[in-house]
Formats: structure tokens, C-alpha cells, sequence
């Protein structure tokens, strides 16, 4: 009988598993909707099928070396149970050498399902950053390199537990990935957006910033819901156990604080918004709930509800003002994924010791600087190496046309828009 | 015969439509235009970066009628239009040498509906 | 062992809260979507703004005191109990006192989730019924005491099992909210929308309803997608308990009615619109399925799946006639919130005696008119203070110009309109 | 206490179905988005409420007479127990007589759910094909047949496991329903589209196919990935059962395959349509994904995952060269469901026995042979009747005008479009 | 030169612009416009509510040409914009005093495609 | 008096406009056509049908000017439209018989801002 509670727990948190990574796979979607509703009718179709097609690309290639690289999964998923391959009695013995209290046991394949909508999530983030100048296929590839190698590595060093190259040892704590996923991404973006240079028309001569509005909010509002109910999923899921009380709690938890912190982002954002341009910008607002996200992912368990919804709400002051700074310094990132991610990523790292006492300031700068330094040299390469081979950067003329034209040859509202004269 | 040219505020378009029904004129042909004026644009945000709207939205309406109409149809026009604040528009008045109704092939005034 | 059967339980009702809870958070994103579709463009980013700060307010303000007035929770949350203050061991101990087949016992973190998701859909239900006319800011102070005072008190009386002020005591049966949540939000909305008045150009002087077409119908049809589905969290979840056989086949029933009733309510809605009007009016379509919903919403798990199917029918073709009526009363009601959440959310609980035995129309009766009253006269106090302090109308040049403009500064479709002329 | 067991095993399992079942409720949404981004503007509407209105019916027939012509679940679900006739005694002896690791036991009224928005899927499939020139009520009648009586007929005969008329036995072995439920839909579409004829202005007298593109290519994503979502519940919750550690692998397995062959089809539709077109056709690429979801959902547990995404990649070839061939043989299909859901149906149906040993390639293709031909021919009967009762096929003024304003009477966004010019 | 104003249906503008180009014509600009005369509008429904569309949706072209080719390219546009139902437009007129292409400087009917 | 229909490529409507000020213009409408010419247009793909798009975008300016400023405007605007490739437009010019400002009445050349 007591084979058969392991049984029910096994079950139980597999199919905790495979809902939370279903709400991840479901945030593609939210950044695909949030990206398309935040640049221009004409560059809509090209921004979706960057969106559609790095999700499979990162399915693809976590599959195929990245899952290995990262938890040693075995090269196209050999190491992972399949039907065929499972033993019961394995998964009874280690469940029982658990114990009902030690790590849980669950279906190799729900775990690999959780982790490869991650790599999607931290691919999506760069799509935004270099919206409406890059090369479809350019970006495509970058997609292969990072999902297949660079978000993993630095994956393994951390999640992964590995000491690659014996070259440190991190005491670096980010329950589901700040820093890992979220500042990953960024950095990535952050060194696409420097080999690419801003959009034509974005920055004038004469040093001033124009404002180059999203073609249809409706859909970056939705985007940013579906991303927010998504997280649920995305924090709530690195719990890795639901089967136990203990556990079960955090999991709530987690939920909660996940909640709290994105409504004090999107609250702070948008009041700062008010005070500072004396209009509610919506996209402040958005960004804001978004920020609130990104920083209590870090340690999404530990914090008190209120002291979950301050951090949020602190993310939500930042994010506005590292939008506005980052695009003084012409890094121009139509999404604000740069500040969403990569600075509220970095502040969400760095505020963990406040509430989850093993972590250290140390142990949390110097993993992060680990995670910027790795994944913005090594997109940095494969940038480059790109921008040789093939250019990263679509023509002048192209760029004034419209990347859907230019690259997939059909409008996104083909009816709607005539021009786009103002 | 001659091509009323009216800009006029978009907010007025039934109101002038209706006095021009009512005057005897039944055809005519409108669209959308921007104007630039006395009467300025708005500012925009987006993202903290303020941007000016030079131009206004406003209505376009072209009208063929006969010369005999032109003056009481410009009144017409002004009349219906007329808020009295900045940017009400303008009425042009230009010559057409010739017109013709597709459907009958009808020329002249009589081409007009 | 019998600890470890308490644990799994424990942890699949609390589970199961959170996802019920997630898809409850979901609906927020039908609201918007719903409510964005059916305004004109020039008011879309303003709705879109609302509806995302208004789920932000509300789960702040329901963290802060909402939950603390309503069941006791604790200003800020302090009696919920976090991962630092989990005490397994009493956990353990309810468990065994309420048997396998007593109360269930969850994670107290859950339980506010899925609580604080409800107050959101609350407070979006007025959103729609003032658009297009309210300022922003008015109606965001509007949801702070909507969300953190009027819904919780309300709430305590019936749910929270409160005798607040001695002043009554209701025998009132409400499953999941028909009156509570829905006719709550409604009868705020129609407090709001008296104080406001109709939009300009929607009645004329010579008694003329004139039609306002919205202007982005499949937003508006997805939006009912999303709240059908949220649906099933929100009926579903209010079931408390999911571990032990009888109440998982109540939760099944109660997901199979709540399918039925929307299904019900939609084909009435299209026919009788086809019927009135010789067109099948999709804005009727969507409204019937909500009609469904709402109405089954107050006893979801007693009826049959037929009478599940009748009552949702009943309140589709309601809620055609309710619209119409409202109309022609000049209430100005952009999206039809008031006939669809308090005509029908009244219905709904009327309709709970047919099917639940327990109930009677005295106390149904009573418990709504309680509600009604209670929620119309504070919030039209609020109003008032609102409209005294700062006004609740934008200006009639704002409202030609959009209230995208005059309150948020960016326009939802800026490339798509150019004067939205007919 | 083993009672305690099998009543959380019967919850888990209860609620596992009910998950999948939301998911796959979800999935009306996502063919809803799908086909309304890939219509022109002034067909939108009609496709809305189309969708909407065809899941209500196939909520409400299959809940009337469906679910008992394929399960003899009882006319108006008689044979489901409610909450009132609900037996734990039963359900305590079942889970007894079954053992823990034979067939499961769940609340009736779920596996109805589960059962019934698969319904509404096949039916989905059909309103792609036939958009924009169908008659509105002429549809809806067919879908009253098609979910009351065509679908659940095929369905009795294979899952329902029934030899109705003694006609035949199939050896038929199909997951998920690549052939019951996605070539079923697809027979019924090739149907309609061939008593309807092409819309106007698509084929030219000499013999040249023109393009007419959708008109809002961000929703038609959006609704890929709502399917691609909605998939995990299809096909994951088609294993019945999740209490026990195989069938949890089993399920783990199929999210993974399934995520796996969507992502192998988006990846090779976009090269094959690159490479053929020179440029990145989103609409192929969406069609891939879905191609790839079809293709596995015949057999989603047994392939390995790189086996799956090889299947998935080989129905992104597939339907590719379908789209292209289909319009060749001038059958007008405005969203290519024929080609995803009927050839790469049949596709994944027969791939089957190369990863099922049970399967052999004749009891495939004899099953699929046989749905299509019943499904075919009946459908083309009620096809026909409808042609002569009311006429299937709005006017061509209509459909010059649009079948918004002549079917719905308001136009999808009035705002936007003045004519469609270009 | 000439500058002529055709107003015609949408479902037209193929054929006139084929019909157009084969006589020579290889230069033309045109925009969406809305049409009020005999053709009348539809009614649309929102909510229970009935409303008028009074425009027709129209194309408007708008085509300099020198003063020898005005009439035979007058005809050539009716003809292929004729369907001989009501609504199918007008052809007008007007004189041009001046024209440049802005390219090249060139002045007069030079700078005509 | 004289209206100016200036065709042009919409990226340089901003230098027009600005030019247009300098030359102290401060009144003028625009709308968004679409121009036939030598310029082609662009190929489009959906679902591996290809098709052309023969129209391309353009601005048309329209500007009533004094009978003076013609010449002198008409030079502006060719210079701040021009990019010297192919389909930057034409300037036509028409007379025009009669104006009038709506808000004030007035007629002629006062009613132009
Ligand atoms: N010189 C001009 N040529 C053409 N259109 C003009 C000219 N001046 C003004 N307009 C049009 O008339 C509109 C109203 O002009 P404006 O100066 O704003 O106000 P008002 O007509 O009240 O003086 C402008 O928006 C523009 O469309
Ligand atoms: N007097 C007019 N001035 C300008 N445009 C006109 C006039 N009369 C008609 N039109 C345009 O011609 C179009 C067709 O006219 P209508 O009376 O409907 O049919 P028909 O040309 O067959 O007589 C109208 O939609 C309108 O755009
Ligand atoms: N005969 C004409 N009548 C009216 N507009 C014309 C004519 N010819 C050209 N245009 C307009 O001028 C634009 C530019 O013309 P095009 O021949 O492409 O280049 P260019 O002006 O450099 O010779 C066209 O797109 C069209 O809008």
C-alpha cells in the first residue's frame, strides 16, 4: 500500500510538473503577442515568426545537445525515460529511498518538458530587444547557438550543479531564474542591440529620441497577461515537489508572492509614469507587472506577501527609469527587455539575501556577473560571426519597407494600414 | 460647372451632409485628410518620448454642381460647418471643364446626381 | 502512512485551488480583451490601462485588508502562514480531526489566491459598464475601496460566515458568486454609470438610441474564450475541496454545468438576436454565453447537465431583453456588464431553490437585495466623494478626442485609424 | 485506509481530466483566433460567431444524443452521475475490483467533458475550410448534425469500441484521434468545400490561383499557439488515466512528443517554404505546427522524442506541398485545414505501426478509409439537403460586400478598414 | 493638360487600370474615398441597434494627362469602370495650369509617366 | 489663387512640411494615396501564391497659395521631396476660382492661413 501513495505522489507531481511547464510554453505566446503589439505594423508578420520559430528551435535543440549539456539528459533525450524504458520498480526503489519527505520522483520526461520552456522563454526575451532591423534567418541561427549551447552551459553551472572547467564554484541562489534565465537573456540582447545599432529614425542627429509607437496595444496588453498568468507556472513549478505539505505550502506561496509582486510593479510603474510624464503610459504599466515578475523570481518563496509586493513594486520604480536611461544611451530596445529583464533580473538576484538568509551578496554578484560575462561574450562571438558570414541587419531600404516584406513576403494587416502616415 | 473643395471638421460631416440634402444636392464624394493650420496637433508619449501630432484629422468633401449653385452651396457649406473655433476649414472653388456619369454616359450637369 | 495519504491530500487540494485560482486570474485577460474589443479605438489603451491596474489594486488592496475584513485573513496577510511559519505538524493535526471525509485542508496561501483572483473579476465587471467616459484616475481610486472595503464586507456577510453590525443573519445560498461577486460588480457599475451619464452621441435629444460599434470584435470574441474558460476555475475552485471521491465528482459536475449553461445561454442569445433582428448579432452571442455562465455560477454542482443547459438558455434570451431594456432607459452600458452580471447574476440566484433544496426564495431574495443595496449605496458614496473631489467625467473635448490621449498619451491602433470616419 | 487511496487516486485522475478537458475547451479559442486572422476583414464577424456558436452546439447536442450514440452514456447525459446520484460505495468497489494498476476510475460527468470539447474540435475544423462564403445558419445545421450524430457514429466505432451494424472490426489504433477526430473534421470540410465551390475571385478563368491573405496574421498566431497549448490537454489527457507511475510516464512522454512534433513541423515548413518561396511564409510555418500536432496524435506516448519530432517534421514537408497541391486541384480552403487536418491526419495514422507493434498498416488504413468514407458521404447527404432546404452559399453581392454585414449585420472593426483597397 | 477625376467602384479598378495601360496611360495616383449620390449605403446592427452606412466605399483616380489624349482617355475609363448599375461614378475634368516631376525638373506634359 | 497637388514620397513629408513653413506656408492638407508609375511596385506571397502590388505609397499635398508663391513654392517642394530616384512625384497645379475660410467668412486669398 505504501508503493502505492509513492505511486499516487509520482503521478501527482508529474502532472504538477506538466501544468506548470504548459503555463511556460503558454508565455512564447505572451512574449509573441507583447513583441507584436510593440513595434510597427510593418515589421508585425516578422516579429511572429521569430516568435513561433525560435519556441521550436529551442524545443528542438535542448532536445538534441542542450538538455545533455545542461543535466546530462543524454544526447537526443537518450538518458530520459520514454514508455518503452521505464521501470517501476527503479522509480519505486528511488521513491522509496527518498522517502516521503527527501527529493521527489517524478517522470524523467515532465522534467525535461518543465526545462525546455525555459530556454524558449530566455530566447524569446532576445527576439524584442533587436525587433525591426535584424534578419530573420541571422536570428534564427543565434537561436540554435543559444538554446543549444549557451543558455545551457551556463544553465549547468548553475541549476545543473556542474563545476565546468573547474573554473568556480558558485554559492549562487535563484529559484527559478532571475539571473539564469531572465539576465541571461538579456545579455544576449543587450550584445545584439550593440552589433545592430538602433532603428533608422529612431535617434536623430541632433541627439534626440523619437518615439516610435507599437502598432496595436491590445495584444501587448494581453501578452503581458498571458505572461503573468504563465509565471505562475514558471515560479511556481521550480518548487520541483508539490507531493508533501511542506512543499504543497511553498508552492502557494510562491503562487502568491508571484502574484503580489507583479500587481506592485505594475502599480509603481504606473504612478511613476504619472508623476513623470503626467500621462498613464500603458506600456510603463505593462513593463512594470512585468518587472515585478522578473525580480521576484529570484526567491519567490521565502518573502512575506507584503514584503514580496514592495520588492515588486521597488522592480516597477526601476524598470521606468532604466528604460528611459538605457534609451539615452541609444542602446534602442523597442520592448524594453534589456531593463525588463536584464536590470530587474540583476536587482531580483540581488535583493534575495534580504529574505533568504544562506544567500550571500558575494555568492549572488558574482554569479550573476558569471551569467552576464559568459552569455554576452559568447552571443557576442556568435553575433559577430553572424554579421560576417551573413549580415545581421536587414538593408536600409528594407527597413523602411518593413520586414515582413522583406523577409516573409506577406503583411500582417494587409487591409488596415496604408502607409502608416502621421 | 464647378468642384467644391470643403475641409471641414470631422464632427461636422452629418451636419453638413443633412444641409446639403436638404439644399438639393445628392451626390457628392468625401474622404479622410490631415490639416495642418492654425489649429494645432496634439502630443503623444510613448515610452517617456514625447512626440507632436502636427496634423489634424479632418473631412474632405468633393462636390461637382452647376455654376448657379456654387455661391448658395458654399454658404450652405460654411453654414453647417461653422463651430467658430480654429480650424473649421476652408471651402475651395474649382473650374471643371468636363463631366460624364459612367453608368448612362450622360455629360455635363446632367452627369451630376 | 496514514500522514503521507494527509500529505498527498493536502497537497492536491492545494494544488488544485491553484490552478482553479490561476484560471480565475486568467479571466482578468478576458475582461480586457472583451472590454477593448467593444469600445472605439480611441478609447482601447484607456480600458486596457484600467484593466490591468485594476487587477494590480485589487490584489494589493485584498493583500492589505480586503482579506483580513472578509475571512479574518489578517491586515497584510499576517495570518496566513508563509514558509518560515508553516507548521506541518499542525497541518498534520486538522487533517486526522477532519477525517478524510470532513473539510478539506489546503495550504492557507492558496486559499487567498483563489479568494484575491475573484475580487479582481469583481471590480472588472464596472470597468466595462463606465468606459470610455470615466478618467482614469477616479476610477482607480474607485477600485481601492471597492477591492479593499465594499466587495470584502459583503463577502464576510455571506462567505465569510460574519455576523458584521448583528444586523442580519442570511440564509443565502451562492455557490460560487451569481450574487456576490457578479451582481456585486453590477450594482457598482450601475452606480457608476448613473453618476457619469451616457456617452455623447449615444442618445439623442429626440429620443434616438444611437449605435456605437466596437472596434475590434475579435478581441471581444476572444475575451469570451478566455472567461469561458476562466470559468471552470471559478465554479470549479469554489467547490473548496477536490480530495476524496464525492467532492471530485461535484467538481466534475460543477465543470460539466458550467460548460453547459454557456453553451445554453449562447444559442438562446443568437437566436432570439436572429429572431429580433434578422441578423445573427455576435456582441448577443457573446453576451448569452456570459449570461450562461453567470446564472449557473450560484449552484453550478446540483443541477443536472439538462437543467444546467435550460437555466443557461433562460438567462441568454434575459440578458438580449435585459440589454435591449437598459438601452432604452438610457443607462449607458458599453458593454451590456449589467445586464449580463446583475440582471442575471440576480437571476441566477433566484434560480438556486429550483435545484438546491436547502435554499428558499425568502432567503435568496434577501441575501441579493442585501447585496444590492449595500453595494450601490457605498459605492455611489464613493462616487459622489470622487466626482466632489476631482471630478469623474473627462472633459466633452477628451472624450471626442479619446480618452487614449487625454489620459494615457498613446493611442491604441496609431496606425490603423485616422479619424474613425463613416 | 486503502479507501483513502483510491479516493485521491479517483480525484487525481478526476481532475487530471478535467484539466485536459479546459485545455481542449481551449482549443475553440485558438481555431477561433486562427481562422479570424486568416480571413479578410470583412469576414470576420461571421467566422467569430461561427466558432462561438458551433462549440455551444456541439456542447449542447453531444450532451443531448452524442455522448450516447459513441459511449451509450444516456440521452441528456441520463447514464452520468450527478452530485445527487453519486455512489462512493460503487466508485469504492470499482477502484477495488480495477486494483491499483488496472483501468481508472473517475467521476462520469468528467469523462463527458473530456469527451464533449473534442466535439467541438472536429467541428472547428470545418468552419476554416468553408469561410467566407457559407451561409451563417446553413453551417450551424450541419453542426447540429455532424456533433450529434456523424462524429459520435465513427467514434462509437472505434474508441466507443462498438460494432455497430455488424458492417465492421477495425484493429484500429489511433491515440488521440488523428483519424477519428482531425480527418474526420477534414472529411466533412472537403465535403463542404466541394459543394460550395471556390469564393469569388480566387481561381481565375485562365486557370491562374489568386492570393487573398488574412487579415490579421498576429491573432492567427496567437490562435497556433492556443491549439499548440490545448494539444498538451488533447492528447494528454487522451492516456485516461494518471494515477500510477506508467501511466504518469506515459503522460510526461506524451507532453514531450507532443511539444517535440510540433516544433519538428514549424522548423521544416518554414525551410520547405524558404527554400521554395524565398521567403518565410508564417502562415506555412503556423500550418507546420499544427501539421505536426496532427501527425503525433495518433500515436503520442510510444515514439521516442527525437522519433516524434522526426514525425512531426516529415507532416511539416507534407502539408506544405499538400496547401499547395489542394489549391492546384482548385479546392478553395481560406485556412488549409484540409491539408493539417485531413492529409496529415491521414498521415499520422498511418506512421503509427512504425513505433506501435500492436498496429498493422492495413487496420490503419482501413480504419482511416473507413471514417473518411462515412464522415464523407454523410456529410455530403446533409450537405445536399441544406443546399436544397435554404441554399448553402451567401449571394455574390454578399460576399462582395462581406458576410459580416450581410450575416451579423456589424462589421469586425469598423474603424479600420475603408474598402480594401490595394 | 488636363487633370481627370474618375470616381469609381472598388471592384473596378483592375480592369480600368488595364484598360488604362493598354491605352497608353502609365502613370496614375489613387486613393480610397466614400460615395454619396443614388448608390445607397446599407444598414449595419449593434446591439439591437440599427444604423445607416450612408457612403459607398469608392476609388477615386486621378490621372494628368495632355489636352489630346483627355476625351479618348475619358472614354477608356468609362467603359471599363461601367457595370451599368447605379453607382458606378463620375469622370471629371479640370484644367491643370502647371506640372514638374519632381526628379528631374521637368515642366509640362514631360513630366508625365 | 492656385492649388498646388504635390505627390510625393512619404518619407520626406517631414522636410516638405518643414520647408513649406520656412517658405512661410502654414496651411496645407494631406492624405495618403496610392501612385502608379514607373516606380513598381513590390511582390507579396501568401500561402505560395504570389502576387503584385501595383500601387505604392504616396502623400498628396494639397496647398491653395496666392497666384505670387506659386512658382516660388512649387520649387520648394520639389527640392524638399526630392531624393533623385525614381517615384518621387509629380507637382500639379490648378486655379482655383473662389476660397473661403468657414470659421470667418473670409474670401480670396485671406481665407488661407
Ligand atoms: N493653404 C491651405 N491649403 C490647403 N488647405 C489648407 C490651407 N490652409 C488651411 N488648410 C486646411 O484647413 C484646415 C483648417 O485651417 P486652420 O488654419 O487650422 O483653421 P481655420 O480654417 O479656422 O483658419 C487645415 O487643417 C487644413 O486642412
Ligand atoms: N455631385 C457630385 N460631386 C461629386 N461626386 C459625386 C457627385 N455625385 C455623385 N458623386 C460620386 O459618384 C458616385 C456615384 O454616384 P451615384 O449617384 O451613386 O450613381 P451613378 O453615378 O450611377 O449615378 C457617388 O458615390 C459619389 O462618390
Ligand atoms: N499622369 C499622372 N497623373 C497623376 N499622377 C501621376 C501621373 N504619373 C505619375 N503620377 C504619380 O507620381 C508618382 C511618381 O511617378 P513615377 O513615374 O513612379 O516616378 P517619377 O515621378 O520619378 O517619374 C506616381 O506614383 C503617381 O502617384
Amino acid at each position: 500500500m505504501e508503493n502505492q501513495i509513492f505511486e499516487l505522489q509520482f503521478a501527482l507531481d508529474t502532472f504538477y510538473f506538466l501544468i506548470c511547464g504548459a503555463l511556460v510554453m503558454w508565455m512564447a505566446a505572451g512574449f509573441a503577442m507583447l513583441e507584436s503589439g510593440l513595434v510597427r505594423a510593418k515589421n508585425t508578420t516578422e516579429i511572429l515568426t521569430k516568435n513561433v520559430a525560435l519556441y521550436a528551435i529551442a524545443s528542438v535543440m535542448y532536445l538534441v545537445c542542450g538538455y545533455q549539456f545542461m543535466y546530462g539528459g543524454g544526447i537526443f533525450l537518450s538518458g530520459v525515460e520514454t514508455v518503452a524504458t521505464f521501470s517501476k520498480e527503479a522509480a519505486l526503489a528511488a521513491s522509496v529511498a527518498n522517502g516521503f519527505d527527501g527529493d521527489s520522483v517524478y517522470a524523467g520526461a515532465s522534467d525535461f518538458f518543465f526545462q525546455v520552456v525555459f530556454v524558449g522563454a530566455a530566447m524569446s526575451i532576445v527576439s524584442g530587444a533587436v525587433a525591426e532591423r535584424m534578419k530573420l534567418w541571422a536570428f534564427l541561427l543565434f537561436a540554435v547557438v543559444m538554446t543549444g549551447v549557451i543558455y545551457p552551459m551556463e544553465g549547468a553551472w548553475t541549476w545543473g550543479g556542474q563545476e565546468v572547467f573547474g573554473m568556480f564554484s558558485l554559492n549562487y541562489s535563484d529559484y527559478a531564474g532571475s539571473g539564469i534565465v531572465h539576465m541571461a537573456g538579456a545579455a544576449a540582447a543587450l550584445s545584439g542591440v550593440l552589433f545592430l545599432g538602433a532603428r533608422k529614425g529612431k535617434y536623430t542627429k541632433d541627439g534626440k529620441i523619437n518615439a516610435i509607437p507599437g502598432a496595436n496595444l491590445p495584444l501587448a496588453a494581453l501578452g503581458t497577461f498571458i505572461l503573468w498568468m504563465g509565471w505562475f507556472g514558471f515560479n511556481g513549478g521550480s518548487t520541483l515537489k508539490l507531493g508533501g505539505m511542506e512543499v504543497a505550502n511553498e508552492v502557494a506561496n510562491v503562487f502568491l508572492n508571484t502574484n503580489a509582486a507583479a500587481a506592485g510593479g505594475a502599480i509603481s510603474a504606473l504612478i511613476v509614469a504619472q508623476i513623470l510624464f503626467k500621462k498613464a503610459d500603458i506600456t510603463m504599466l505593462l513593463n512594470g507587472a512585468l518587472a515585478g515578475l522578473v525580480a521576484i523570481t529570484a526567491e519567490p518563496a521565502d518573502p512575506t506577501p507584503l514584503t514580496a509586493t514592495i520588492i515588486g513594486a521597488i522592480a516597477g520604480i526601476i524598470v521606468v527609469f532604466a528604460i528611459l536611461g538605457i534609451d539615452r544611451m541609444k542602446l534602442d530596445d523597442p520592448v524594453g527587455a534589456i531593463s525588463v529583464h536584464g536590470v530587474c533580473g540583476f536587482f531580483g538576484v540581488m535583493v534575495v539575501p534580504f529574505t533568504d538568509a544562506d544567500a550571500t551578496f558575494g555568492g549572488q554578484f558574482t554569479g550573476a556577473l558569471t551569467i552576464f560575462v559568459w552569455v554576452f561574450i559568447t552571443s557576442s562571438i556568435v553575433w559577430f560571426i553572424l554579421k560576417m558570414l551573413m549580415g545581421i541587419r536587414i538593408t536600409e531600404e528594407e527597413e523602411y519597407e518593413g520586414a515582413d516584406i522583406a523577409e516573409c513576403g506577406v503583411e500582417a494587416y494587409p487591409e488596415f494600414t496604408s502607409g502608416g502616415l502621421k | 460647372m464647378k468642384l467644391i473643395k470643403a475641409i471641414i471638421k470631422p464632427s461636422r460631416i452629418d451636419e453638413v451632409k443633412e444641409a446639403l440634402n436638404e439644399f438639393g444636392i445628392s451626390g457628392m464624394t468625401i474622404f479622410e485628410v490631415k490639416g495642418y493650420g492654425r489649429q494645432k496637433g496634439h502630443h503623444e508619449l510613448y515610452r517617456g518620448a514625447e512626440y507632436q501630432i502636427d496634423f489634424v484629422p479632418k473631412v474632405m468633401l468633393e462636390i461637382a454642381v452647376n455654376d448657379d449653385s456654387v455661391a448658395d452651396c458654399m454658404k450652405v457649406i460654411s453654414e453647417a460647418a461653422k463651430t467658430g473655433k480654429i480650424g473649421d476649414g476652408k471651402v475651395f472653388v474649382l473650374d471643371v471643364a468636363e463631366a460624364i456619369r459612367i453608368r448612362t454616359g450622360e455629360i455635363g450637369t446632367d452627369a451630376l446626381s
